[in-house]
């Protein structure tokens, strides 16, 4: 027969466990917070989800620890010793009392994470503040930058963004090609910038400043460079900079533009005008594209020519 | 397996008669269930994309009531003269077996051919697989269906075949139970195809 | 075990069974293209037709209760009618906000 | 197409692994050859019906491919312990993390799950096999052959390199333009097409072949999660037939479901994958369930606490698994109504889980607890698992998964289910039932060894994944730059990796030392069993019992040797019993499955269509054979029973 006592693996066990269930108070303690994105909300939508992680890792970790001294205790208790060699284990079916102790509590869990869940879900949707008019600002992921284009101020801007801090704004994703997700942690969960459509991601800074952004959905070979500052300026230095932009950047074209799209990397840019004056991507798929009558199926942005043809009566 | 296998029970009719039998007709069962789920699949495609015809034609322009009418009517009766060859066979009349299930054939047979002429109609409008993501769902769903029914002929003159070879016995009787099972769910996918793609196609 | 009446000697079930099918074929055919009935309406009832005469097949052709793994057979067939239901239904949920 | 571009050139790695795949070839034909092993083997193996050893053929494999995707995630490890190493470029980092992906899901976990099923479930039954044991065959080589098709990615025409869940549209013509992604659709689909075999097979086994006398309630809990198991099996993987076909359709035949012209949607392709994909997390984990609550009570030394809601809780999981799978893509906007219902659903699934974690504490309370290695794994899940099913309940909280998708936090979770449940149970499984399957046992020292490297490894390895995903890094970079505070955890994550592989090889010099020192298991019982599997000799014979035993409780053979000291065989009780013949056709089938496949991937159709017509050919062969197997005579088996009971 095999494995008579290895009570020396337990205690040596228990330790390991001790061990490891402390090891994220350290790391909270200790000075990494800052580095920690998503741990270090710098404005109101990252800081409802700062809220939510919080509250469910409170209940995670009380989870963790009863589970964790319940099998320690019985690791100990209930081993095989010399001692206790002609102990015979009953044969329990089973608790009905303890079987509806054990679903109820965690019932009670589920709906206590669920409640804020589905607010902040909803919450997410608007932006967090209706005292200021939030700005737009569409985002077009492509291989593998990102181009940010402002339709009211007119202007354009590839690998970094500006935003006014203190003022939600309205992200307008889309992407040419592969998918993309449009994050920064920073700021706020992500989202999918896809082609031929539409999503919209509302962020808001505090406080000027500077975050790191990046795309989180792979998107081929590059993929791991498609990064992007979000710069959040004073509303006023932000305003200067629109200006700034406006007379000192150059016109982009559907040359120029086309080369950017061109798979590959490129650097930070500045434009002041936008590529929305000629192709809005997120209005690409032909599907979206109105149809004008029953027999024209012509689409003018894809000339996938198909020969006009009456189909049916 | 084991002794099982050659239980003999005269009470019941000769396709369940022995284990291994009854083994085989419960896994085909089982895998009807799993053709469910593929073909829910294929429907849940095509539903999430049939407003989706690009530069193509949409459903309303191509479908034709006539046609698809005329399928659904074959089908229809085949699944119906199937049931009765398995009425004859539990009556164990091999004669009567063999000529409704060559019915079946030759109903099966006129809608594959109605159906092929469908699609080469389709095609020389000019909607093909490639047109849309319409088209491209209208064909795989529509198509796997009637790759279904070409198989379904081809299962059944083999299964002729082994009649004529060996006559009406427990082997031959659960193979043609089965092939019947086949036949009449693609008959219940078929309901489906007429009401979610054509019906539905002509409505919206 | 239940052979259905196959000790019958006229096939009855299957002829009713038939002509349903048929009666029913042809009312969701009116019910789409000449009934008048606003789309959503027409939609649920003709996917109630399709669902009366998929079970007709499934009884009165199949005989899904029949053997002794009848139970077996019929809750299989529930079941995946209810994934299937899930995975269309579900799928037309998940992406409408593009359709 | 050129044959520089057929071949995968211009890689030292590559070049390496093209010598010692011909090395390794040229090794086996070898031996084979030299002491005259080509009969036995055809005999023997590859023409054998027998569930024990086509289960065994799977584990095989599944330690292979542990292997294989082992490397792959050292590779990986490597690259990413400093930041802007250049040790994998981008292209081959990607190729690597979906062949990691793939293989470890599809190639090990599945088919190392599959091949404890095999030996196990009709043991423990009582049956003397499968319901179908040609089908069962086939449904092996088909396996065999599609993780074949996968693995010869790497040496001809390229890997595929658009991750496991191979999204689109990168997934497509246009962005994946070489044959990487050809190959991970159909290599898919043929194995595929042998899981949902398999999922028929056992449904029907488990259903109609258990011992007089074992209703459901009274079935082994491993033999619960494969039923349920196989009705998942059944269900879910119809959807990765279909997807994987439409994806075929559009790579090859240029269709338009998931482009981005002509109203095609590549969202739907996500739709779809995660709608077979999350049932499949579930399939590799109910029956590592299972695994650790047939182990946890034979070492407790006592029966299952709470038989009956184990099993209500496993009903559940199977059912909220099929309408959980947005959770995957919250973060795609199909709106916060749409996330809110997934996300409790998501939730609830922890509900049923948490039952099954409180039901194993009680087991083990009052129990009289061995510290077997087969116990080690078990026990160390618990703890483990809880880290990684709590987790994932913060990503099921959509608001809060916007944060976590696609983050390391993720990679944190699913490996530490995957690792924690499955290949834990995996290694469980294999120390528990190994003298089962081969008649000795595995070395305990060595395997507390394994043990212990592998679980603090894992941990080392994974639980820095957690922080490194909340500081930004996400998933699938290929390198990350300095300064962003990620390289300490990197480093240590890597140095757990090296602890689990250091681990992998104890344990494969554990089976190569056992085999030739290990302790011989002469009763058939060496662990003081509970269940029928226990009551035949080690190894089995053929027709695992000489008589169909008789159930009348759980835990039918530690009853039996409560009231009769064992399972008693009456000699004056043998019958004939009728055994299925072997056949070669499943693997002539299969290997024209491969030989069709590999026309589809290169797009050589007229290979494709030869191969298919071969496979009609097998069908049509099937359908006209008259074979009713063999019967093994009376005399037949009171020999071969007293030569395997002699030991006892
Ligand atoms: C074996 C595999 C396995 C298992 C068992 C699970 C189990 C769970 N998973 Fe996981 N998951 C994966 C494998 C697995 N997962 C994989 C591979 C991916 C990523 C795929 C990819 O993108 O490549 C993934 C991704 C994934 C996501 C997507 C995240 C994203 O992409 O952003 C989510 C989100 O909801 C999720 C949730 C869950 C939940 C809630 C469970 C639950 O089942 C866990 C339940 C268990 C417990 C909760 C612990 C025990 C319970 C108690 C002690 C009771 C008390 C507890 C509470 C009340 C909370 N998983
Ligand atoms: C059951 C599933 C499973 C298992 C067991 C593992 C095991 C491991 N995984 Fe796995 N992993 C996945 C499933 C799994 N993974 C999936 C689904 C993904 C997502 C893929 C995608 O994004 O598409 C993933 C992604 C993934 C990543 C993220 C890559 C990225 O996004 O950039 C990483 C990174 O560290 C990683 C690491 C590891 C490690 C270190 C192990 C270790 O446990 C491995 C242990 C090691 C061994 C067993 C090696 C044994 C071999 C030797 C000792 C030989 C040594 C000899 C030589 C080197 C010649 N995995
Ligand atoms: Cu009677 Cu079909
Ligand atoms: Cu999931």
């Amino acid at each position: 027969m095999v494995g008579a006592d290895e009570g020396g693996y337990t205690v040596m066990k228990r330790a390991i466990w001790r061990a490891l269930s402390v090891l994220p108070l350290l790391f909270l303690l200790s000075g990494c917070v800052e580095r920690t994105a998503v741990l270090n909300p710098q404005g109101p939508v990252a800081r409802t989800q700062y809220d939510l992680i919080m509250w469910s890792i409170g209940f995670m970790l009380l989870i963790i620890v009863v589970v964790f001294t319940l099998f320690t205790v019985v690791l100990i208790r209930y081993r095989e010793k010399p001692e206790n060699a002609d102990y015979e284990p009953p044969d329990e079916e089973g608790n009905t009392l303890l079987e509806i102790v054990w679903t109820a509590i965690p019932v009670l869990i589920v709906a206590a994470l669920a409640v804020p869940t589905v607010k902040a879900t909803f919450a997410f949707e608007k932006p967090p503040t209706d005292k200021v008019k939030p700005i737009t600002i569409h985002v077009t992921a492509a291989n593998w930058k990102w181009i940010f284009s402002y339709p009211e101020e007119n202007i354009e801007t590839v690998n970094y963004v500006h935003i006014p801090a203190g003022v939600p704004v309205r992200f307008k994703l889309t992407s040419v090609g592969p998918m993309n997700s449009f994050w920064v942690p920073e700021l706020g969960g992500q989202k999918y910038a896809m082609d031929g459509m539409e999503t919209e991601l509302i962020l808001q800074a505090d406080k000027p400043g500077s975050y790191m952004g990046r795309s989180a959905n792979f998107s081929g070979e590059k993929f791991t460079h498609m990064e992007f500052e979000v710069v959040a300026q004073k509303g006023d230095d932000f305003k200067q900079w629109v200006n700034e932009v406006k007379q000192t950047a150059p016109k982009l074209n559907e040359n120029k533009y086309a080369k950017i799209l061109e798979p590959g990397l490129v650097g930070r840019m500045t434009f002041s005008n936008t590529h929305l004056e000629w192709i809005d991507h997120a209005k690409q798929n032909s599907h979206h594209v109105e149809r004008k009558s029953a027999g024209n199926h012509g689409n003018p942005d894809h000339d996938m020519a198909k020969d006009s043809h009456h189909h049916g009566e | 397996m084991g002794e099982a296998v050659h239980r003999y029970d005269e009470t019941m009719p000769l396709e369940y008669r022995t284990e291994e039998n009854r083994l085989n007709i419960l896994g085909f069962w089982i895998f009807l269930g799993a053709e469910v789920v593929l073909f829910a699949t294929l429907f849940a495609t095509y539903l999430v994309l049939f407003q989706r015809t690009g530069s193509g034609p949409t459903a309303q322009e191509l479908f034709q009531v006539k046609d698809v009418l005329i399928e659904t009517l074959l089908l229809l009766t085949s699944s119906f003269t199937c049931g009765l060859a398995i009425f004859e066979m539990r009556r164990g009349r091999l004669a009567g077996l063999l000529a409704w299930l060559l019915v079946t054939l030759l109903l099966g047979i006129g809608f594959i051919t109605f159906e092929v002429r469908e699609f080469i109609h389709y095609v020389h409008e000019g909607a093909t697989m490639q047109t849309s993501a319409f088209l491209s769902s209208f064909f795989v769903l529509v198509g796997t269906h009637g790759a279904h029914v070409s198989l379904g002929i081809g299962w059944m003159i083999f299964i002729i075949i082994q009649l004529l070879q060996r006559g009406l016995t427990v082997k031959t009787a659960r193979k043609v139970f089965i092939v019947s099972l086949y036949w009449h769910f693609l008959d219940v996918v078929w309901i489906f195809i007429f009401t979610l793609v054509y019906l539905l196609g002509m409505v919206v | 075990m239940g052979t259905n009446g196959h000790h019958e000697s006229f096939p009855w079930k299957h002829l009713i069974g038939f002509v349903l099918s048929l009666l029913l074929t042809f009312a969701a055919l009116w019910v789409a293209l000449s009934s008048g009935l606003p789309l959503k309406a027409v939609i649920v009832v003709i996917v109630l037709f399709a669902m009366i005469q998929a079970s007709l097949q499934l009884f009165m052709f199949m005989h899904v209760a029949e053997s002794d793994s009848g139970k077996v057979q019929t809750f299989n067939m529930v079941y995946s009618f209810f994934i299937a239901v899930v995975v269309v239904a579900g799928s037309v949920w998940v992406m409408q906000f593009v359709l | 197409m050129k044959w520089s571009e057929f071949f995968v050139t211009g890689e030292p790695l590559i070049y390496a692994a093209d010598v010692a795949i011909v090395l390794t070839m040229v090794g086996i034909v070898f031996v084979l050859t030299y002491f005259k092993k080509w009969k036995w083997i055809w005999n023997e193996w590859l023409t054998t019906v027998d569930h024990k050893k086509i289960g065994v053929m799977y584990i095989i494999c599944a330690v292979l491919m542990l292997f294989r995707g082992g490397v792959d995630a050292l590779l990986m490890r490597a690259q990413l312990t400093a930041p802007n190493m250049n040790f994998l470029d981008a292209q081959h980092y990607n190729e690597i993390f979906t062949t990691h992906g793939t293989i470890m899901i599809l190639f090990m976990a599945m088919p190392f799950i599959i091949g404890l099923m095999n030996i196990v479930v009709p043991l423990q039954i009582g049956a003397r096999d499968v319901a179908f044991p040609y089908l069962n065959a086939l449904s092996f080589w088909l396996f065999f052959f599609g993780a074949m098709l996968f693995n010869i990615s790497f040496v001809i025409g390229g890997s595929p390199d658009a991750g496991w869940t191979a999204y689109f549209p990168l997934a497509g013509n246009e962005f994946s333009p070489g044959v990487g992604n050809n190959y991970y659709a159909v290599s898919l689909q043929i194995s595929g097409i042998g899981t949902l075999m398999t999922g028929i097979n056992f449904l029907v086994t488990i259903l109609k072949m258990r011992a007089p006398g074992m209703t459901l309630m009274r079935m082994p809990m491993f033999t619960w999660t494969i039923l349920i198991t196989c009705v998942l099996i059944v269900f879910a993987f119809p959807v990765l037939t279909v997807a994987l076909a439409l994806m075929t359709f559009d790579r090859l035949f240029d269709t338009q479901f998931f482009t981005m012209a002509n109203g095609g949607m590549s969202m739907l392709w996500a739709n779809l994958f995660w709608i077979w994909g999350h049932p499949e997390v579930y399939i590799v984990i109910l029956p590592a369930f299972g695994i650790f609550s047939e182990i946890v009570s034979t070492f407790a030394q006592k029966r299952l606490f709470g038989y009956k809601a184990m099993v209500y809780s496993i009903v559940g999981i199977a059912f909220l698994s099929f309408i959980v799978w947005v959770h995957h893509f919250f973060t795609m906007g199909a709106g916060p109504e749409v996330n809110s219902v997934f996300s409790i659903t998501t939730m609830a699934v922890a509900i049923p889980t948490g039952v099954k974690i409180f039901n194993w504490l009680f087991t083990l309370r009052k129990g009289k607890i061995r510290f077997t290695t087969a116990m080690l794994w078990s026990l160390a899940f618990i703890p483990n698992f809880v880290i990684g099913g709590v987790t994932g309940v913060m990503l099921a909280m959509a608001a809060a998964d916007y944060q976590y998708h696609n983050s390391y936090f993720l990679i944190a979770h699913f490996h530490y289910v995957l690792i924690a449940g499955v290949v834990f149970a995996c290694f469980a499984g294999l120390h528990y039932w190994y003298p089962k399957m081969f008649g000795h046992m595995l070395n305990e020292r060595l395997g507390k060894w394994t043990f212990w490297l592998f679980m603090i490894g894992f941990n080392v390895c994974f639980f820095p994944m957690y922080f490194l995903g909340l500081m930004g890094m996400t998933r699938r970079m290929y390198t990350y730059s300095d300064g962003l505070g990620w390289t300490p955890l990197n480093v240590v994550a890597t140095v757990g990796a090296v602890l689990m592989g250091i681990g992998f090889i104890v344990l494969c010099y554990n089976i190569y030392y056992s085999a030739r020192y290990g302790e011989r298991d002469m009763t058939g019982d060496p662990w003081n069993g509970r269940t029928l599997e226990w009551a035949t000799a080690s190894p089995p014979v053929h027709y695992n019992f000489p008589v169909t035993p008789i159930v009348d409780d759980l835990d039918a053979y530690w009853v039996m040797k409560k009231k009769q000291g064992g399972f008693q065989v009456k000699e004056e009780e043998l019958k004939p019993i009728h055994m299925p013949s072997n056949s070669g056709r499943p693997f002539w089938i299969s290997v024209a499955f491969f030989v069709a496949g590999f026309g589809l991937v290169f797009k050589w159709f007229a290979l494709a269509i030869a191969g298919a017509l071969f496979i009609v050919l097998g069908l049509i062969l099937r359908s006209f054979e008259n074979d009713d197997g063999y019967h093994i005579g009376v005399d037949e088996i009171k020999r071969t029973e007293r030569a395997a009971r002699k030991g006892a």
